[in-house]
């Protein structure tokens, strides 16, 4: 049985790593920021997902096991609300490349002042 | 040369790589940003050292609430950056300092290495002196027991920090409110997380805090935790940073103090010694210290992240 | 090559980082990243002296890591100060440089009576 | 006397209680007026300035009755799990000399830091009081603790308290003075943090005490003892580590430069006298505490010239106490003489502690005094001093006492400190330290004599009123001045270790006569070096004088304006960094060869 889990284990969390592969290959290689970040929230939200999915059959007890769980939520909320800030922010600031590009214009939502 | 010992040394050399780009990156900003990702990993070599309490502060500190600060003042002070790079000094004096450092580091690591092999340790005077607060976790034994004086003078230089810092204020705007006033879109998405992550950070922070006691965590992390969720609800503009002359703050922001001060006194008058707690009320006594002081750093911290004051009271 | 040495020179190769950027780095605000820096190689090396230090069933010797955490508290307030300061520097002179012609010398080169 | 190795496992002694109550007093003083804001505060750091001297006192009384060092586990645990607080002669002298200044301070610091009586508080009053409490509970711990992490939170302490202190009035230059005082003094507790993690590495514990029982000349040990050394040296200001005093010293307000100049100096000099005499007495060899020598005397020689050529009275005086703090560190190489691993010759310990606590007390009463003068004047131009000395009476004579006293004018405490130097050196055969000695106590007298002149210089507009400035600060001042010079009437034989019968009856007219010619000394070298506003027209006699005196003048000028370029160069921040890290190879290199 825990061969069976050990196996699982191997092949979620190397597949979560090639997907954080894939994002950081994103974030090299893609032109402005939009699709980089965009690039990024994806692959790396889904790689820790399988890296947590791969983890859990090792985690001790029960509890462990929702802690892992609620770390990956927590990072889902803050990579998900953190790329809608920067995207808006460099859609004020410019700095997106394609003006002519339609995007909705954010109303009004100002980020951080950082 | 076993796998752990391969991916301590690749760990090693991503944290000096942080640490280079800390230094030469040519923009404040970035460097800043290359200083959260140096702090994070670091707390990963914390726990490859067994101390995962520090860990824990170091995650909080080094990764969380100085990357705040120094993102926030690279910020502001972008505009100075070009004057202030061309006062860079000359290739001389970087190449000597270069060779200073490096030397000063070489005997420093040497005299790391000549450390006697028999390395000596308190570990076991702390474990067998751990029976007298009840307590399991030992980092917190030696915090609030057998080193207490030096956690007491600790937070009187957090709250000195404060008052440092809120004495650089103009003198017309004494009193009023620390830091900018933060406007977002109330139903923008910063505004959903503040809403959204508080509830379970401050669940998380009083776990840590409450864990303290027998398991890694304590009153710091504990405390830094809850500062973030309260910056957080902050920068998101739900709520404003109270001014600076109300007396509720100012009694939460001596409460750590005040109270280890009073239990302190308590031991000096009644018990054997200042700072001694009597064996059948330790815990007690220590948790409610713990917990005073966790509102104490919470309030100190974020206020130290938000700055002197510079909104006068009347607005 | 154990944990022990392999942090040991990475916390002494830090504290050299930390010495050199804040000694050439001529903007404060890079000055105080680099005494974070600075301060953190040091603490690496308590880190060791706590993880050699390892007995009675504790992974490391918790004297040391208590230290640390003090001194971790003090140097995010030496921080804050310092970023405060800096701030205020900057609302007020509009630059931050540490070398400008200090007012200590200003007029010492006044033609002498 | 230093700490006797006492016995084994310690144990807390009778009166131990007094030295809790010394650092808790100012710091449930300071977070109480920190709730209470406004008056309040004023009212408590006043009221906890009696109670604090009384605690002194009452240690002082204890210690002598109790003829061995008091101490006091802390928590009731034992080192080196522990902290211990330990009070000897030292200590308990340095915390009654701090009380005294700290209580002088409050007393001056009344008028310029009253609650304007339109608002509830004020920012400016509010943050002085505060931090006034602050550094005095940081000076008590430093001078008390037994274990060198704490004395490490001790000295943040007192630096945290130290630098909104000099940037108390928001000029852009104190801003700038009080951030560069920040991360030089930050770099040199980091590099004590590093001495610490390698001692604790080396020994398994910090405690001064058990520490001296284990400590030998290991590598590790010396580069700890180096570093630590080098650390707090720059915190010290000591030449050429000097960057950052005469701005920081200068810019303050007038009573908050009197506490930086007098008293938050010392804390991290107690620390190194407390670490070359009690945690290794010896280790570092004779070649270190030579380089020690040198430095001091460069530190003379240097800061004094410098003071010379200061426009501003303030700058003068923040020059004056760099030359000071190096005439502190004159002591090291006589103390400790060629291959001795015991203390060869307390008396110049007790000597250098002596400089120290007479230095306090004066140069808090010329910064106080300086004060004064620029708020009557509105300014401190030296050559604009004319008239002053009529003007503001009080205030001109209690600098003119406290200059006195720093020259050494017996009974000064500057007299007996000088005299126990010269005779170690005497003893140990060096010359050149007695020479340097004697040169500190004539350019001492140089730049008093200098400003002392230009006070008593008639008035050039017609003889300005007496100007109206608060009695109580000249009266303070005038206390702390006469403090100053009567300090050798003293009977320092409990608390310092002076073998009796040395402190002769130092008013004979032999003693008199010997103090009087550094000050004609310092005299010719003001005229050589000085700033002299517009020539004295009037005094025909002069014309002759002033003639003879051109050519040397030209020349020691020439001196003059070099030595200033050298320091120009040496307060450039990156210089600085590279001459610390010079410094700290140097001591490590200077330790290895001696063990």
């Amino acid at each position: 049985m825990s061969l069976a889990l050990d196996i699982v284990t191997i092949t979620a969390v190397s597949a979560g790593a090639f997907f954080f592969l894939a994002g950081t290959v994103g974030l090299l290689r893609f032109p402005d920021t939009l699709t980089r970040l965009h690039a990024l929230t994806k692959a790396d939200n889904v790689g820790l997902g399988l890296v947590v999915l791969g983890l859990l059959p090792q985690a001790g007890s029960l509890r462990g096991g929702f802690k892992l769980i609620c770390v990956w939520l927590l990072v889902l909320a803050a990579g998900a609300t953190v790329s809608q800030l920067i995207a808006r922010a460099a859609l004020a600031s410019g700095a997106s490349g394609q003006q002519g590009h339609s995007t909705v214009r954010a109303a009004g939502d100002e980020g951080p002042p950082t | 040369m076993t796998i752990a010992s391969a991916l301590e040394m690749a760990l090693a050399a991503v944290v000096l790589g942080m640490a280079m780009w800390t230094i030469v990156a040519r923009e404040t900003f970035a460097a800043a940003v290359g200083f959260v990702v140096y702090g994070l990993l670091l707390a990963l070599v914390w726990v490859r050292l067994d101390a995962v309490d520090v860990a824990l502060t170091e995650a909080a500190i080094g990764g969380g609430l100085s990357g705040v600060l120094l993102l926030g003042a690279a910020a502001r002070l972008r505009a100075s950056e070009t004057r202030a790079a061309a006062e860079r000094p000359g290739g001389i004096m970087r190449l000597g300092a270069a060779a200073l450092s490096a030397t000063v580091a070489a005997a420093f690591g040497a005299s790391v290495l000549l450390l006697p092999d028999a390395a000596p340790t308190l570990a076991p005077a702390a474990a067998a002196n751990a029976v007298a607060t009840g307590l399991g976790n030992p980092v917190t034994n030696v915090l609030m027991a057998f080193r207490a004086t030096d956690t007491l003078l600790e937070k009187v230089v957090l709250l000195l920090a404060l008052v440092g810092v809120w004495s650089l204020a103009p003198d017309r705007l004494w009193g009023g409110y620390p830091g900018a006033r933060h406007q977002a879109d109330p139903l923008g998405t910063l505004a959903f997380l503040a809403r959204l992550l508080p509830p379970v950070g401050i669940v998380v922070g009083i776990y840590v805090v409450w864990a303290g006691a027998n398991y890694p965590g304590g009153a710091f992390p504990g405390g830094t935790i809850l500062a973030a969720m309260w910056l957080l609800v902050i920068m998101a503009g739900l709520t404003d940073t109270p001014t600076i002359s109300s007396r509720r703050l100012r009694l939460v922001l001596i409460a750590g103090p005040g109270v280890f001060l009073v239990v302190g006194l308590g031991g000096l008058c009644v018990g054997t010694a200042f700072l001694a707690y009597p064996v059948a009320y330790a815990k007690p006594l220590i948790i409610a210290i713990e917990i005073a002081m966790t509102l104490t750093i919470a309030a100190t911290l974020g206020l130290l992240v938000a700055g002197a004051p510079e909104r006068s009271a009347g607005r | 090559m154990s944990a022990a040495t392999v942090f040991g020179l990475c916390g002494a190769a830090l504290a050299g980082l930390g010495l050199y950027g804040l000694i050439v780095n001529p903007q404060p605000l890079r000055k105080i990243v680099a005494f974070n820096l600075l301060g953190s190689g040091v603490f690496i090396i308590f880190g060791i002296v706590a993880r050699r230090g390892a007995a009675a069933g504790f992974g490391a010797d918790p004297v040391p890591q208590a230290l640390v955490i003090t001194g971790m508290v003090v140097a995010f307030s030496a921080t804050a100060l310092a970023v405060a300061l800096l701030l205020r520097l900057f609302q007020t002179a509009g630059s931050v440089t540490l070398d400008a012609d200090s007012p200590a010398n200003m007029g010492t080169d006044s033609v002498d009576a | 006397m230093p700490y006797p190795a006492p016995a084994l496992d310690e144990v807390t002694t009778t009166g131990g209680f007094l030295l809790v109550l010394s650092f808790v007093v100012p710091v449930a003083a300071a977070l109480l007026a920190f709730v209470a804001g406004g008056r309040p505060a004023e009212r408590i750091a006043l009221t906890s300035m009696p109670l604090g001297l009384a605690i002194a006192i009452a240690i002082m009384v204890a210690l002598k009755r109790a003829g061995a060092p008091l101490v006091y586990l802390l928590g009731g645990w034992a080192p080196p799990l522990g902290i211990v607080l330990r009070a000897d002669g030292l200590s308990a002298v340095m915390m009654a000399i701090t009380a005294v200044v700290i209580g002088a301070v409050g007393v001056f610091g009344r008028t310029d830091f009253r609650t304007p009586s339109g608002s509830v508080e004020a920012r400016a009053p509010f943050a002085f009081w505060i931090l006034l409490l602050a550094v005095w509970g940081a000076l008590n711990m430093v001078f008390l603790g037994g274990d060198l992490f704490t004395l490490y939170v001790a000295l943040e302490l007192l630096t945290f308290a130290a630098v909104p202190l000099v940037c108390l009035d928001g000029r852009a230059e104190t801003l700038q003075a009080a951030l560069r005082y920040l991360l030089f003094a930050l770099l040199g507790s980091v590099l004590y943090l590093v001495g610490t993690a390698l001692l604790y590495g080396s020994y398994g514990t910090l405690d001064i005490v058990l520490l001296s029982r284990k400590i030998q000349a290991e590598p590790a040990t010396l580069a700890a003892a180096a570093l630590m050394t080098v650390g707090l040296l720059a915190k010290t200001a000591l030449f050429p580590l000097h960057l950052w005093l005469p701005a920081a010293h200068a810019g303050a307000p007038a009573a908050a430069s009197a506490v930086l100049s007098g008293l938050v100096v010392k804390g991290s000099f107690f620390i190194v006298v407390r670490f070359w005499f009690d945690v290794m007495p010896g280790i570092p060899g004779f070649a270190a505490a030579q380089l020690l020598g040198v430095l001091g005397a460069g530190a003379i020689v240097f800061g004094s010239v410098i003071a010379l050529r200061q426009e501003r009275l303030k700058l003068l005086i923040a020059y004056s106490t760099l030359a000071q703090i190096g005439y502190l560190f004159l002591m090291f190489p006589l103390a400790f003489g060629g291959a001795s691993t015991r203390l060869e010759n307390a008396g110049a310990l007790a000597g250098g502690v002596l400089q120290a606590i007479s230095h306090a007390t004066a140069k808090a009463a010329m910064f106080m005094s300086a004060g004064l003068i620029y708020a009557a004047l509105r300014h401190d131009r030296i050559t604009g001093l004319g008239g002053v000395a009529r003007a503001l009476p009080m205030s001109v004579l209690a600098f003119a006492l406290a200059g006195a006293a720093l020259i050494g004018v017996p009974p000064s405490g500057a007299y007996l400190a000088k005299d126990l130097l010269l005779e170690a050196a005497a003893e140990r055969e060096q010359w050149w330290w007695a020479a340097s000695i004697q040169a500190g106590g004539i350019f001492t007298g140089s730049y008093v004599l200098l400003v002392l002149a230009h006070a008593l210089m008639p008035a050039p507009e017609p003889a300005a009123s007496r100007a109206s400035v608060s009695r109580v600060g000249e009266a303070a001042a005038l206390a702390l001045a006469l403090c100053s010079l009567l300090l050798g009437l003293v009977p320092w034989e409990e608390y310092l270790p002076v073998a009796r019968g040395t402190l002769s009856n130092p008013l004979t007219l032999e003693t008199l006569s010997t103090a009087l010619w550094p000050i004609v000394a310092g005299g010719v070298l003001a005229i050589l070096l000085g700033r002299w506003g517009a020539r004295p027209e009037r005094i025909s006699m002069g014309q002759v004088l002033v003639a003879m005196v051109e050519l040397p003048r030209r020349a020691t000028l020439a001196l003059g304006k070099a030595l200033e370029r050298v320091d120009r160069m040496l307060r450039q921040w990156s210089a600085a960094g590279l001459v610390l890290l010079v410094l700290a190879i140097l001591f490590g290199a200077a330790m290895l060869v001696a063990d």
